[in-house]
């Protein structure tokens, strides 16, 4: 009963926060409201008895991820205002093809069966006695060590990118070079000009 | 002995991905020498690959890392074609990133890496494996895309394509998920075993949208979107790559899932394949026939190509994947010809890209008039040159398997698109020169002679490539 | 016979020609000279070596000669050799190439190309008519295209991009789908090659073998051209360049009826049969229409473009009369069309070169400065006619006859085609020929060079040796006509056999 | 599973897949702002990894966890990536409007 | 002898080759031109005479050499064949088509060595005589190549084997009749003439060929020998042509006559020979009056095995003869230019033929091709003379009063003009009265009401022959002074050729008419001409009352008095009567309206449809509708999927979804 109790709340707060996520214009609570949906969402997980995955959730994507969405959020300094317009037009649309997908989904989940040998097949059977965290980190850092590996790889790849698309020497930004100004002379400094009367330079 | 063993058959990879790191390291260490270097190291990279996928090609397949990822035949030629296409985008870039001022050594770097990923993917058994190397090329290319920091055009390409592409990969995700819980395994072999017992309608739904997913990466109608906005704005040389090896590898994973993980739900993704073949084939005549950017039009005109490569997808079968294979092959070849001249267009020291500044480009620069005018006729699959043979295939595989009326269709579409191949000929052949237009650099002569003498040459010695094309379709029959 | 593969010789060696030609550097005039001698030459040796063919063809062996087969590629093989029916049509190509180099003697822009071009064109061609593989077969038939489309593209008149761009994609459009019909073939009866299909009476069912029949029909339509797919024709021709227009007139529309004969009526005969009726009709059509059409035209080039339209009419309805005589008249009526359209080209040309127009209003009187044009241009506008003693007549005559064997209305409907044929040839033939000399422009004219004359001797003489002699021609695929005629009989009696059987409980 | 007021695999799926609407919903409804889009894309990421452990649990099964470990990883490496994309536009164009980004079409 | 044959039928040939080839300036000017005289802007107006002819004599020597050989091989062998020998003179294969069979053969019986004599005499005599008419023409060697090459192909129609060389013959003496015609190719009216004279022909031709395609589809072959000797077994035979079940034989017997119609100018398809007299006179002698006209008498005569088992169709020869014979008298009657006086006459005595042919009298009708060609000849050229004379002018109401000039010129005009009207014992009045007793003979309602039509045309011809006669030579003078003081009577080269056939004109009837027409006949003609044994006519005609016999005497006394009244006594009675009678009066001059008809029928709606198919059909229909049409839809819906492409990324996002929940729903309602 409690579980069920709590799945609801979750689920529900969950739910709602995402619907705010998407309805609201100004970013920065859009990014709060996220932060409770994954939240919620690592409730979800706890329910369902993946607790490793409910602390990453929470830990590392909400506290570094999400947070670093707001960061960037707030960088931008966007004029929320101007993105206000032209909200509404879609929506019937986007109604209709959400809706339809979502009757879809919905009816295929009520009568949902895995196929009869699906237990047969399963690659990594939960095993008993075992704490979530453990059983993950068994398999995870022996059989599966090569997605361990390219997640790796991906996060480098992540690395480089942001690195290479946002490291900016700026031009525009005034720089002091020690070495410039002292190797200066003054031919460079100083230019002596003959005006002609009248003229003006 | 045993953990060697795993390992052995990800040498390639591993290989790849301990150079790429040693590169990266590289450069930053030589910093201000450092693109020339790591370009020609990369290319050395590459080659090394290469030979370790030779070394571990032997017949059969062979499995590591329980299972989810397989080294067979189809696995290996892929493999040898990402990294021969990876070498000629490498190559074709050296020259135009220095024009263009916007040389870096991360760049042959993430090359690499998005190529590691494309291994990953034709090499993945699973749909975890599939989704990781997915991901790693894909992450690298949306960088790519926007490779050019101070232009708006390729920092909106590669916003879009960012952004569409993780939509995509969602779909993959969401349908991922639910064939694996229909089949309580990822694993392509358990997941074909668990539909041997039939297909539940959720599963297909999850099929569905697996297919979506990358029917994004070959930009097949109606997940194309992306693909004209992007190969127009990012680099050229970028473009050249999207064209090229992503396709491949994209293509060889759909050939893989839906024969290895889907062979029992074929009646359903069979349908949907045919209607992106057709859907993609139309619009990439049609909308391609108003296209006044040459990029653009390769893009359209590489939409309406992979519709036609989806036809022997479809239509499956031994002819039907020698098909797409071979156009994929014939595809890479003729279309990186086709990028070597655009990616050579600089008049006044600026790249140009519109179709009218390639005017009268046959007596001003003769050769490049001729290599692009070569690649278009083989795109319109003229005979005797090589496209034409990419397409007999195709439809000598869809008229075995009665899709008379797709084949028709497409048939009368390819006809459509040969308009805007000929209206390129024209501009370069038959109107007035706009004004002198640069030399071609060295290293792009020698890409667009390779691929003349592909597309006039195969109708001499078709073999190699129709065996190449036999062999890596051998391990999915 | 000979024991080297001389098809493929002759087939491939304009090709190396303009590899030579390619591999020239430098433009000035000594270079350029080089070139055309270069082309000039590679063209006559192709025509000598295609008369050694000639010698040892046994036109009354059953089959095909000189076969050559390589592996190729793993569905179809390298197959070529010639039969009756191929033979004439290597030989006029081979023939009219040099005079179609000689007639481009002062083309200065972008020779190389257009030497290139020309001589890439013949290889295509020749291999159109010896191809002994479907594939083969559609690789040159196809390819042809790319030379012809830069041909008329660079070398053309002001209107050149429309008339390129429809000649291409028409006839793209066309093929595409016997491509398919193609494939088709190879699916219903394991091979692609032509020499094993047709080694037995077709057994393709009827409905299958009717849209067969349409898929090539498309393409052999648009090629021949039949009415209503015809309008590229005059536009192509029209913008063409002169030697453009003599290889698409003499030769391209040739492959139209070759392919008719080679593939439609062997491989499908109960849907010739059934769709000559239709046959009938559009040829009629083109006959009667196209005649009107030309007799109010403006343009020298236009007018005969339109009747080589109705020419090509007496060319479909022969063959789908379906009966030796039918058969005979088309393939003498392209053979000779193929000299004489070439033939009033090539003199389109020679006042085009001088005057640089096509209007027939700009011409009038030029007999009195070029007797010798003016009776060359006579000789061939009564062939083109169909007088008697000439080529013209006796592919026209036959084909009529063919045509009444088979159907009354349809002879006597084509038979009007000899009042109008007459009609604008002579009504054309005055404006620009006769007529008092008095325009200014025209006062300085010369009459044709030793060059000029020389391209169109042999072509007069041809014209009128086949028109006295047609045997020496006829001889060559009397017995492949009778072959082919006899295939069709046989594939109607299976075809007649299965509805049979079909209706048998 | 089996009664109606316990929760079962259905619910986790049925929240899943409103979750993974809404955020299809949310690509409709903000046709200008490109950061909310890619928030929806993060939505329907949270969706499939719901559906992933709500499987994994269903089914006994690690993998799902382990597929939903990895998700998580490329999320937040999709994430690094995509506002620095976001970043050099917003640098080039000074805004991040979406129907403003349209220099690209045809 | 065979020797003997082809070089009657190639030696001209051979002639026409070298003067036309080598005689001609033809390849001299190669990569110049010839040079132009000064006046040439005005040479329009005032005709070629101004030129002097500076080339080599031999090309006209060369060929009038040959004509004359061939004239005097001809009489050889006619008086071989009369003496009953058939030749068969077969030269090579032509046309081999399965059964199909032609071969380029001479075949030679008493009708072709008739024939033979006649083309090759009337050639050789015309020859000599252009070489004094055309002495002056820049262009002679051109002329004579022409003469020569229509005297081959008429004389390969003659001896033809075969329908096919018959054809060949048929379309080669037309391709020489408008070479000819237009020989001047400056007057437009002469180009006219010449393109109209071509394409009536055709027309005919048009039923020649179908009547060859019927015949080999009836016989399977169309060689002659089995085509007569298959002839009586196929009477019977129907043959579907078109949508209609028609008697076979009849069939191919109308198609054959439509051929003759058109080159014997036959009423309908007669337009063409009065505009033809634009070409030069001798050749308006030579093709358009002896031999080139009666061609389809000969085709009739020679297809006589046919015709006589085809009822229908020799009463459609019967009518269309009479009717062509009344109708061109009456356009003669009221015709002011000398030479279409003669045409109509012409094509008023082909019209006669006809009838003769129609009532099985293929004798009678070859008889009198034989006499009309030597007095029509002498007629043409004698008008020739008096136009040489006339410098030129061929109005009659300009001559007059020429009597005094031009004696033996009259002389010449006047024994063809006797012989033409049937003056007793003249040459024509041999054979014209035979066909008149022959239609009467014939005793059928037709063949009354044709006699009827031929004795009025003869009461006709002898008005317009006099007053031809009585206009050019007699009264006063109505040329200007200038004409007048250049009158001269032509040179010897010119005359002989007139005394010879002047010659002939009066003494051919009498000499031969035994041989055609009376007792000899039947030996005369051997095999030649076939007659069912029911029909009789020949012995007929010689067994009517008498006032049949005396009718067209009658007839031509009638008409030479009305001509000497109306152009000598009364001179203004004819133009009064034209004023009573203006409207008969236009309908006669303007030629019934034929060529308003026809122009009104044809030419215009050829044109008409010719470019409304063109602007209309190919333009904006086929154009329009196929390629044009096409490419525009394309590029429309090509603009339109690239409008897809906003540029929008939501948009694109949205295509993604839609994409996804499209296939979705499609597999699960389908699925």
């Amino acid at each position: 009963m409690i579980v069920s109790a709590f799945f609801w709340l979750f689920a529900s707060v969950l739910l709602v926060s995402a619907a705010l996520v998407i309805t609201l214009r100004n970013p920065v609570h859009a990014v709060l409201f996220l932060i409770l949906a994954f939240f919620n969402g690592a409730g979800l997980f706890l329910l369902a008895g993946a607790e490793f995955l409910a602390m990453i959730l929470v830990v590392v994507y909400v506290g570094a991820v999400l947070v670093l969405w707001l960061f960037i959020i707030m960088m931008l300094d966007v004029d929320f205002a101007e993105l206000k317009a032209g909200f509404i037009r879609n929506a019937p649309l986007g109604l209709l093809v959400g809706g339809v997908l979502l009757a879809e989904l919905l009816f295929v989940f009520l009568k949902w069966q895995p196929a009869p040998m699906a237990e047969k097949l399963r690659m990594a059977p939960a095993a008993q006695g075992m704490t979530n965290t453990e059983a993950l980190g068994r398999i995870l850092y022996t059989d599966h060590v090569y997605f361990f590996q390219v997640a790796g790889l991906i996060l480098l790849v992540a690395m480089i990118g942001a690195i290479v698309l946002s490291l900016h020497h700026r031009k525009d930004v005034k720089r002091q070079d020690v070495a410039r100004q002292v190797a200066r002379k003054r031919e460079e400094a100083v230019r002596l000009v003959d005006v002609e009367p009248g003229k003006g330079l | 002995m045993s953990i060697w063993n795993t390992f052995l058959p990800a040498l390639p990879e591993m290989a790849l991905a301990v150079m790429s790191m040693a590169l990266l390291m590289l450069g930053v260490f030589f910093r201000k020498r450092a693109s020339d270097i790591v370009n020609t190291l990369a290319l050395l990279a590459l080659a090394v690959t290469a030979v370790l996928v030779l070394m571990t090609g032997q017949q059969g397949a062979i499995f590591a890392f329980g299972g989810t990822f397989v080294v067979d035949s189809l696995a290996r030629v892929m493999k040898l074609l990402i990294l021969f296409a990876t070498a000629l985008a490498i190559i074709m870039s050296v020259g135009f990133m220095k024009a263009e001022r916007i040389e870096r050594f991360e760049y042959p770097v993430l090359m690499l890496l998005s190529a590691l990923g494309m291994m990953a993917m034709v090499s993945a058994h699973g749909l975890i494996a599939l989704y990781l190397g997915l991901e790693l090329q894909s992450l690298a290319l949306y960088v790519l895309a926007a490779m050019n920091r101070e232009s708006v055009r390729s920092s909106e390409a590669g916003l879009k394509y960012f952004v569409l592409g993780a939509l995509a990969s969602g779909l993959i995700l969401y349908g991922a998920s639910l064939v694996y819980g229909f089949a309580g395994t990822t694993g392509f072999s358990g997941i074909a075993q668990a539909l041997k017992g039939g297909a539940h309608l959720g599963v297909i739904t999850g099929i569905v949208f697996i297919l979506a997913g990358l029917a994004f990466k070959i930009s097949a109608v109606p997940f194309h979107m992306w693909t004209p906005d992007v190969y127009e704005g990012a680099p050229t040389p970028v473009t050249a790559f999207f064209a090229a090896a992503p396709k491949l590898a994209a293509m060889a994973v759909l050939m893989r899932i839906l024969y290895e993980a889907f062979p029992d739900a074929a009646e359903a993704w069979r349908q949907v394949v045919a209607f992106m073949a057709v859907a993609s084939a139309l619009l990439g005549a049609f909308a391609g026939l108003v296209q006044r950017n040459i990029k653009r039009l390769l893009a359209y005109s590489s939409i309406g190509h992979m519709g036609i490569a989806l036809v022997g997808l479809a239509a499956g079968g031994m002819e039907g994947l020698r098909a797409t294979m071979l156009y994929l092959v014939i595809y890479l070849l003729l279309t990186v010809g086709a990028f070597a001249v655009v990616i050579a267009m600089r008049r006044e020291e600026r790249a140009v890209e519109e179709i009218e500044d390639f005017a009268g480009l046959a007596s001003t620069n003769p050769g490049m008039a001729f290599t692009l005018a070569a690649m278009m006729f083989a795109l319109m699959g003229i005979p005797p040159l090589a496209g034409f043979f990419a397409k007999y295939f195709a439809f000598v595989a869809a008229l075995k398997a009665n899709m008379v009326a797709l084949a028709v269709i497409i048939v009368l579409a390819s006809a459509v698109s040969a308009f805007y191949y000929l209206r390129v000929i024209k501009v370069m052949y038959m109107d007035e020169p706009k004004g002198a237009v640069a030399e071609m650099p060295f290293e792009l002569k020698l890409v667009s002679a390779l691929s003349v003498v592909f597309a006039l040459g195969m109708v001499f010695w078709p073999q190699p490539v129709m065996q190449l094309a036999q062999a890596a379709i051998r391990s999915l029959l | 016979m000979t024991d080297w593969p001389i098809l493929s010789v002759i087939t491939f060696l304009p090709l190396i020609g303009a590899l030579f030609i390619l591999v020239i550097r430098g433009d000035d005039e000594i270079v350029r000279r080089n070139m055309r001698y270069t082309a000039l030459f590679t063209t006559l040796f192709t025509f000598a070596l295609s008369l050694v063919l000639l010698a040892g063809f046994d036109p009354n062996a059953p089959g095909f000669q000189f076969e050559e087969r390589y592996p190729w590629f793993g569905l179809m093989t390298y197959h070529v050799g010639v039969d009756g029916l191929g033979l004439p049509f290597v030989l006029l190509t081979t023939f009219l190439m040099p005079g179609v180099i000689l007639a481009s003697w002062h083309v200065e822009k972008r020779l190389k190309e257009y030497l290139i071009a020309f001589l890439v064109l013949e290889t295509l061609m020749i291999g159109v008519f010896v191809a002994l593989d479907l594939v083969l077969f559609y690789l040159f038939f196809e390819g042809g295209l790319i030379p012809m489309f830069l041909i008329i593209g660079i070398w053309g008149g002001p209107r050149r991009i429309y008339a390129t761009f429809k000649f291409f994609l028409y006839t793209l459009v066309g093929s595409v789908l016997m491509l398919l019909a193609m494939i088709a073939i190879y699916w219903q009866t394991g091979t692609t090659d032509i020499a094993t299909i047709l080694s037995q009476p077709s057994t393709i069912p009827v409905d299958v073998q009717k849209w067969l029949w349409l898929a090539f029909f498309a393409s052999f339509a648009v090629k021949m051209p039949m009415w209503p797919v015809h309008t590229w024709l005059p536009d192509a021709h029209v913008e063409a360049p002169t030697a453009g227009s003599v290889v698409l007139a003499a030769i391209l529309l040739k492959m139209g009826g070759y392919g008719f004969l080679r593939f439609s009526l062997p491989m499908f005969p109960a849907a010739s049969e059934f769709f000559a009726p239709l046959v009938f009709t559009l040829s009629v059509i083109a006959i009667v229409y196209t005649s009107l059409v030309a007799m109010v035209q403006e343009d020298i080039k236009k007018l005969i473009a339109y009747s080589s339209v109705a020419h090509m009419g007496f060319v479909t309805m022969g063959i789908f009369a379906l009966n030796k005589q039918g058969v005979d008249g088309a393939m003498f009526v392209m053979i000779s069309h193929g000299l004489v359209s070439g033939a009033l080209f090539l003199i389109v040309g020679v006042i085009y070169d001088r005057m640089h127009t096509r209007e027939i209003a700009a011409y009038g009187g030029l007999v009195h400065r070029m007797p010798l044009y003016a009776f060359v241009f006579m000789l061939f506008t009564m062939a083109n006619v169909g007088l008697p003693g000439t080529s013209g007549f006796i592919g026209e005559f036959l084909a009529l006859t063919g045509a009444f064997l088979a159907n009354t209305w349809v002879a006597f409907f084509a038979t009007t085609g000899v009042i109008l044929s007459a009609a604008y040839a002579l009504y054309l033939y005055r404006r620009v020929v006769f007529g008092p000399l008095e325009k200014e422009e025209l006062k300085k004219l010369t009459d044709m060079t030793w060059r000029e004359a020389a391209v169109l001797l042999p072509l007069a003489v041809l014209t009128i040796w086949f028109g006295v002699q047609p045997g020496v021609v006829t001889s060559l695929y009397d017995s492949a006509v009778n072959g082919l005629l006899a295939h069709v009989q046989a594939g109607l009696e299976v075809a007649a056999g299965a509805v049979k059987q079909a209706a048998l409980p | 599973m089996g009664e109606s007021m316990s929760i079962g695999l259905a619910h986790y799926l049925g929240v899943a897949a409103i979750l993974f609407t809404i955020g299809v919903f949310g690509i409709f409804l903000n046709r200008k702002n490109v950061i909310v889009i890619l928030m929806s894309v993060e939505l329907m990421l949270l969706a499939v990894n719901i559906n992933l452990v709500a499987f994994s649990a269903h089914l006994g099964d690690l993998m799902g966890q382990v597929f939903a470990l990895l998700v998580l990883t490329v999320a937040a490496a999709e994430a690094a990536i995509g506002l620095a994309i976001l970043v050099v536009y917003f640098r080039n164009r000074g805004s991040i409007a979406v129907d403003e980004i349209d220099s690209l079409k045809g | 002898m065979e020797t003997l044959l082809k070089a009657i039928v190639f030696l001209p040939l051979l002639g026409a080759v070298a003067a036309g080839l080598f005689g001609t300036a033809v390849f001299r000017y190669i990569g110049g031109a010839p040079p132009q005289p000064a006046h040439d802007a005005h040479a329009d107006e005032d005709g070629h005479q101004h030129f002097h002819y500076e080339g080599p004599r031999w090309p006209m020597m060369l060929t009038t050499g040959l004509l004359l050989l061939a004239a005097a091989l001809s009489w050889v062998a006619f008086f071989d064949v009369v003496g009953g020998n058939t030749y068969k003179v077969v030269i090579a294969e032509w046309v081999r088509s399965g059964e199909l069979v032609a071969q380029w053969a001479l075949r030679v019986d008493t009708l072709t060595a008739v024939m033979l004599v006649v083309v090759t005499t009337v050639s050789a005599l015309v020859h000599v005589y252009s070489l004094g008419y055309m002495s002056h023409d820049p262009h002679q060697p051109r002329f004579f190549s022409y003469l020569s090459l229509f005297t081959f192909a008429m004389l390969m129609l003659v001896t033809s084997d075969n329908l096919l060389q018959m054809f060949f013959g048929w379309e080669g003496v037309g391709l020489a009749s408008y070479l000819l015609i237009g020989f001047w190719y400056d007057r437009a009216s002469a180009n006219a003439a010449a393109i109209k004279a071509f394409v009536v022909n055709r027309v005919g031709d048009f039923g020649f060929a179908l009547g060859i395609f019927a015949a080999f589809a009836l016989f399977g072959s169309i060689e002659f020998d089995p085509i007569f000797a298959a002839a009586p077994e196929m009477a019977d035979r129907t043959m579907r042509f078109l949508s209609w079940e028609v008697p076979a034989l009849e069939l191919i017997a109308l198609l054959l006559f439509m051929g003759a119609m058109g080159k014997s100018a036959q009423f309908l398809l007669h337009t063409w020979l009065p505009d033809a007299m634009e070409g030069p006179t001798p050749v308006s002698a030579l093709i358009h009056a002896a031999t080139m006209v009666t061609a389809g008498v000969f085709l009739v005569a020679r297809m006589s095995p046919i015709y006589e088992l085809t009822p229908f169709a020799q009463q459609a020869v019967l009518v269309i003869g009479a009717i062509t014979a009344f109708f061109a008298a009456t356009v003669g009657l009221v015709q002011n230019d000398i030479k279409r006086i003669i045409a109509y006459s012409t094509c008023s005595q082909l019209g006669y033929m006809f009838a003769a042919l129609g009532v099985g009298a293929y004798g009678v009708g070859m008889f009198h091709l034989f006499t009309h060609a030597f007095f029509k000849a002498l007629l043409f050229l004698g008008a020739g003379s008096v136009i040489h004379a006339m410098s030129d002018e061929q109005d009659i109401w300009r001559m007059g009063g020429l009597y005094q000039y031009l004696k033996r010129t009259w002389a010449m005009m006047l024994i063809g003009t006797l012989a033409l009207t049937g003056f007793p014992f003249t040459a024509g009045y041999y054979s014209k009265d035979a066909i008149i007793e022959a239609t009467f003979a014939a005793h059928t309602p037709l063949g009354e009401a044709a006699f009827w039509l031929l004795v009025i045309a003869a009461a006709m011809t002898s008005f317009y022959s006099w007053r031809l006669m009585f206009v050019v030579f007699h009264g006063k003078p109505r040329a200007s002074r200038e004409t007048l003081a250049r009158v001269h009577e032509s040179p010897a080269v010119m005359m002989v050729p007139l005394y010879v056939l002047a010659a002939g004109a009066l003494f051919a009837g009498f000499l031969f008419k035994d041989w055609f027409i009376g007792q000899a006949e039947a030996e005369f003609w051997g095999q030649a001409l076939y007659r069912a044994a029911h029909n009789e006519i020949v012995q007929a005609m010689h067994h009517v009352p008498a006032w049949v016999k005396w009718a067209p005497f009658v007839m031509m006394v009638a008409g030479v008095s009305v001509a000497f009244v109306f152009y000598l006594v009364k001179t203004d009675l004819p133009a009064k009567l034209a004023n009573a009678l203006r409207p008969l009066y236009l309908f006669l001059l303007n030629k019934w309206y034929f060529d308003e008809i026809y122009d009104f029928l044809f030419v215009r709606p050829a044109f008409a449809i010719g470019r409304l198919l063109w602007k209309g059909g190919d333009q904006k229909i086929i154009d329009g509708l196929g390629p044009d049409g096409v490419s525009a839809l394309a590029a429309a819906v090509g603009r339109v999927a690239s409008r897809l492409q906003t540029g929008y990324l939501y948009h694109y996002a949205f295509a993604m979804l839609l994409g996804i929940a499209g296939l979705v729903t499609w597999l699960m309602v389908g699925g």
